[in-house]
């Protein structure tokens, strides 16, 4: 984990007010592993006051990239911002995703993503398509239409499947990506169980949670909550897991990266 | 500017209810965890001080999420005092700080007078420099609904209970949501207290208007952050008036500027809350602002300027 | 989205104490004058109500300047009542909302009780709305120190004596600076008041630290504005559990969001300060976001949510 | 007094941290009088909170100028408004300089500014001049340093006689600008007595109050105070003035140009 300011190398719209910005961070790339984010301030000033969280979305050489939507005030200022300004960032931060180990016998491997829930798990697909090239990844990606489908294109540069699903049906499948999920599931008994990976809005993680459930398979879902700290000093990020009761796990430090099966989804 | 050689540095040390500190920027409780996070990015040898997150004699779980929203120039929080609890902290939180030349400051709450008794007792016999009474925290359920800090007969029983059952140097955080903070300062120099922190956050809340929910699961939390300020700084300029103990100034400190503020207020000592998670340098940055407004403006000690306001006569 | 020729526009017209307002957005005392130096601005008669600025019985001269300060996402002042006092309000300041069809409540402030009584009785007669009593302006030294409203007792006096003077609709005006404002409003309900006000500013203060002098040439000033918008919002709610008078909700307002969490809370109606500073506008803005908000969400009467927050159980 | 989203024209730095904008606003322009200010929202979200003053510098047609100086938050971010976006403004607001009426049998005018103070002198010589051609006008330009000095190309273009005085000494008269003044001053006794008119820092207005009380000729000085709303409804602005004891007087509305004379200095 460091503090950097990084230089903006590229901040470029890709429609639909999602945009890709690429950091000059070195010190951040070489530690980042899937799943993790950083902790951007957007303003020199205090407004807004906090910083937000972003997932890595890729690593390539000096450079690290993240894929965001523009919802509100800070991710506003964030895409106006301009190559050759510097932007101050904590990073890399968080428990990513848990990468199947290279020698284990395994099983296909899914991943599902919601709207920009992609962009942790581009990065995630590079990394288990280098470790364990021999692995065949199916990408479902959900959207609400086609214009904000993300990143279909790079995943299948890397040979992934990929399937799509958006809720008005202008493109593939036509529901959520959670029903989608359910239908491409290789049930067939025989089969080794698959191994699933999550991203998206809080809504669609609790379905796969229950998929997961109902069939079985071990899956893990990256969480987005409100941070305040980013290192796990507040305790602001919470989310209820089992316990002898239950007990607190903080989104920023013990996330976001959470086994399905070990949330209780309220 | 030049400084000639034979210039000192300004002397930014004080003693603080018996505790000397480096400098006068500490950390304020509950912004800084257990040290261990923060240990990464900022040097904490460099600290005045540093504050724990409060502990109770039992661990607790917290409050139901969502607990942070973002206000104007402000944060509202209901953590609820989520936290190990005595034992674990002494077992597993404080070795960390022995690696540490750093003034630790161990924050405690309770819910009755006894539970604070029996805390201090505990702790006491540890490796820490002080204690903090956090009688002010709005998120936790007290039994006659105001919190001690908000009671000058509680405050008065609770801080005189921990005095005589303990040494260490022991300071109070009181609360804003009072109509006569410096009445209950005065209380906690009658008990006894070395000094007292001033000021844990407002009771605040937010509304989600499409859902008609609050944006906090608890409805209502802790506002801080430089929202605050004005107030914090006025009621550290009133408690200044009324106590002789030390005044530890805290509420949307972000800068030099702001420390300097409260400083020339009545702070001896200032503590950083949410400017941590703005940006973890921020008690960094202070420090070296105070210094460079020292040498700029030639004053060779902090306590020189302690309550220094220069007002007009009216 | 077209809405289908037979759906009624939203009713966002309510009584408050007696008074029928169009809609429920005021603008706050003290911050639009005597509605002059606005009407060339905006179109007064759009307006819920105005409240004028404060008037006491002889004219007063105010505070020495700097009078005015920017904080974070606030404003301090300490204006200090200046007026021209309730001769020169009804002779020279009345006569030009005769032209208008605008409720007009009369914000008044005095030393003693019997200033309020003989302020309110002189009223009585004349052409206007309502009645406000301002027992909460932080820029006036009192006699005993606190505010009238830091002071049940004191707030149950001056309210039951000038409710029996008169009976024109007659709201408080509450300080935030207090323990328990609920406590206080109750005193208010007791005592026969139609409603309540909250809040008006909070104390505080700022300091230039380059010359170690106030901002404000009073030393402290009132709070007002964004920041301090999350303690109001909970201030009604608390209100509204506790009394049955209607509320009126102040503190922070920029945007028909921030009114509607008032609403929400517990505010029948709400009122614009700073705001009118920011964009003479915004009144009317808010106005019409708060039509908007009840087309989309299909609320028909603005009544309906008053209050209506829904709170998880926990 | 009207209320309008400006388009910017231009946005130019003349140096030195000083900043000359061109605002498209003919329904201000119309009625704007020297001396008089409009009032700005340099934000569209509410950093800073209250507006910003500034003196009409300019009109020409369709636009009018202002001219200002980065010293803050609220300037600062107007330095970086480019042409082609919009402001919310306030004006004209106050009361102007009240100009030598043209049939009057007049004595010389002096106008004396301080740093950014030039910014409504040029519009009152401007006025004068085409009001009444025949006066003579010395202008007197003060600023720390000849990097700091304004429009002196505009006030002779415009006719007028101009003096520098710089602190530092590098342009003209070394020390400062109210010096001059009394050094210019025409005091034999059979010249009628100059109108002067001041607007600058504070302890300037100051200085040259005094000095019109010495040779008790008639001045007028443009004053600054923080504004709240400015258009004298909060009462937030006041300078205290001559009264029975004394009175208060609010910037933005009665002024913010005085007769000096009315004014009780600190
Ligand atoms: C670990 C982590 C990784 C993330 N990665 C990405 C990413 O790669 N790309 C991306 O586009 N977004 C990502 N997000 C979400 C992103 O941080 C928020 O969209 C952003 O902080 C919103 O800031 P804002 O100021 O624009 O919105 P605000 O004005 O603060 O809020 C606008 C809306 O967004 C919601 N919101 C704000 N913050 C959060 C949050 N932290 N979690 C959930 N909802 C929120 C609010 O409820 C509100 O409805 C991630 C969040 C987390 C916690
Ligand atoms: C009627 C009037 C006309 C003005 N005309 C001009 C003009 O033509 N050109 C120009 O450059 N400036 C002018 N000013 C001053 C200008 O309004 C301030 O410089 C500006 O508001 C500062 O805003 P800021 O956010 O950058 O500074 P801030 O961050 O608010 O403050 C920076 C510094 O400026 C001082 N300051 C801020 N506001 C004022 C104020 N209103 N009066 C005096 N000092 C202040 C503060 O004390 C502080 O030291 C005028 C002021 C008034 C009242
Ligand atoms: C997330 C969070 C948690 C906090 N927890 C505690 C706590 O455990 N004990 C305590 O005394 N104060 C706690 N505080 C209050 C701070 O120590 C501080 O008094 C307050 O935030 C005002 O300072 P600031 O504006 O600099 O944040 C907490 C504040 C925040 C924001
Ligand atoms: C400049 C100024 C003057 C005020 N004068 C009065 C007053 O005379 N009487 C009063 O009851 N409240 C007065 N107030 C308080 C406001 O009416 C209001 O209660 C407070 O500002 C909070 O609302 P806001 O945040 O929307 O400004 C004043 C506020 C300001 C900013
Ligand atoms: S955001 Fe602070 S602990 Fe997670
Ligand atoms: S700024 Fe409000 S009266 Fe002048």
């Amino acid at each position: 984990m460091v503090q950097v300011d990084a230089k903006i190398l590229e901040n470029r719209e890709l429609g639909s007010q999602r945009y890709k910005m690429a950091l000059s961070a070195p010190q951040i790339g070489c530690q980042a592993k899937p799943g993790q984010f950083i902790h951007v301030r957007v303003s020199k000033g205090f407004l807004p006051l906090l910083r937000r969280p972003f997932s890595v979305h890729r690593v390539q050489g000096q450079k690290i990239e993240i894929l965001y939507k523009v919802v509100g005030k800070g991710t506003e200022i964030l895409s106006r911002k301009k190559g050759g300004e510097y932007l101050d960032i904590l990073g890399p931060l968080g428990k990513g995703y848990q990468l199947p180990s290279a020698t284990s016998k395994i099983s296909d491997i899914i991943l599902v993503a919601g709207g920009t829930g992609v962009a942790s798990l581009l990065f995630l697909a590079e990394s288990i398509s280098v470790a364990n090239p021999e692995l065949s990844i199916l990408v479902l990606v959900g959207a609400k239409n086609r214009e904000e489908l993300l990143c279909e294109g790079d995943f299948r540069r890397l040979g992934c499947r990929v399937e799509v699903a958006t809720e008005n049906g202008t493109r593939g499948y036509k529901g959520l990506v959670s029903e989608l999920l359910e239908k491409c599931l290789p049930l067939s008994g025989d089969r080794p169980k698959p191994i699933v990976f999550a991203c998206g809005p809080s809504e669609m993680l609790k379905m796969i949670g229950k998929i997961s459930r109902k069939h079985r398979f071990p899956c893990q879902v990256s969480l987005e909550e409100r941070l305040a700290c980013g290192v796990g000093a507040c305790l602001g990020c919470v989310v209820k897991t089992k316990g002898s009761t239950y007990t607190y796990k903080r989104v920023c430090k013990d996330g976001p990266v959470f086994d399905a099966g070990e949330l209780i989804w309220e | 500017m030049m400084r000639k050689a034979k210039e000192k540095p300004p002397n930014l040390a004080i003693k603080l209810a018996g505790i000397s500190l480096k400098n006068p920027v500490m950390v304020a409780s509950g912004t800084f965890g257990y040290g261990e996070e923060y240990a990464q990015l900022v040097d904490l040898n460099r600290l005045g001080a540093i504050v724990a997150k409060t502990i109770t004699l039992k661990p607790r779980l917290g409050n139901d999420p969502p607990r942070i929203v973002e206000t104007a120039s402000g944060v509202l929080n209901s953590i609820g005092l989520q936290n190990v609890g005595i034992d674990t902290f002494i077992n597993e939180k404080l070795p960390f700080f022995k690696e540490y030349d750093v003034p630790l400051i161990v924050s405690i709450a309770g819910e009755t007078t006894d539970e604070y008794v029996q805390l201090a007792k505990t702790l006491q016999g540890e490796k820490i420099t002080g204690l903090e009474l956090n009688l002010s925290c709005p998120n936790i359920k007290y039994k006659r609904k105001l919190m001690f800090a908000q009671n000058p007969q509680a405050t008065h029983q609770v801080v005189s209970r921990v005095r005589k059952a303990i040494s260490l140097p022991l300071m109070v955080k009181l609360s804003p949501n009072v109509t006569d903070i410096a009445s209950i300062a005065k209380m906690c120099e009658e008990a006894g207290a070395d000094g007292v922190s001033l000021i844990n956050t407002f009771t605040g809340m937010a509304i989600d208007v499409e859902n008609r929910k609050p944006m906090l699961r608890q409805v209502t939390g802790g506002l801080s952050g430089p929202a605050i300020k004005p107030i914090a700084l006025r009621m550290v300029y009133e408690v200044h008036k009324a106590v002789r103990i030390p005044i530890i100034g805290i509420g949307g400190i972000m800068t030099a500027g702001d420390a300097l503020e409260f400083i020339i207020a009545g702070a001896k000592a200032v503590a950083i809350g949410t400017g941590n998670f703005v940006d973890p340098l921020i008690p960094i940055k202070v420090i070296d602002g105070i210094r460079e407004y020292m040498v700029n403006n030639k004053i060779k000690d902090i306590k020189s300027i302690v309550g220094r306001l220069k007002c007009p006569k009216s």
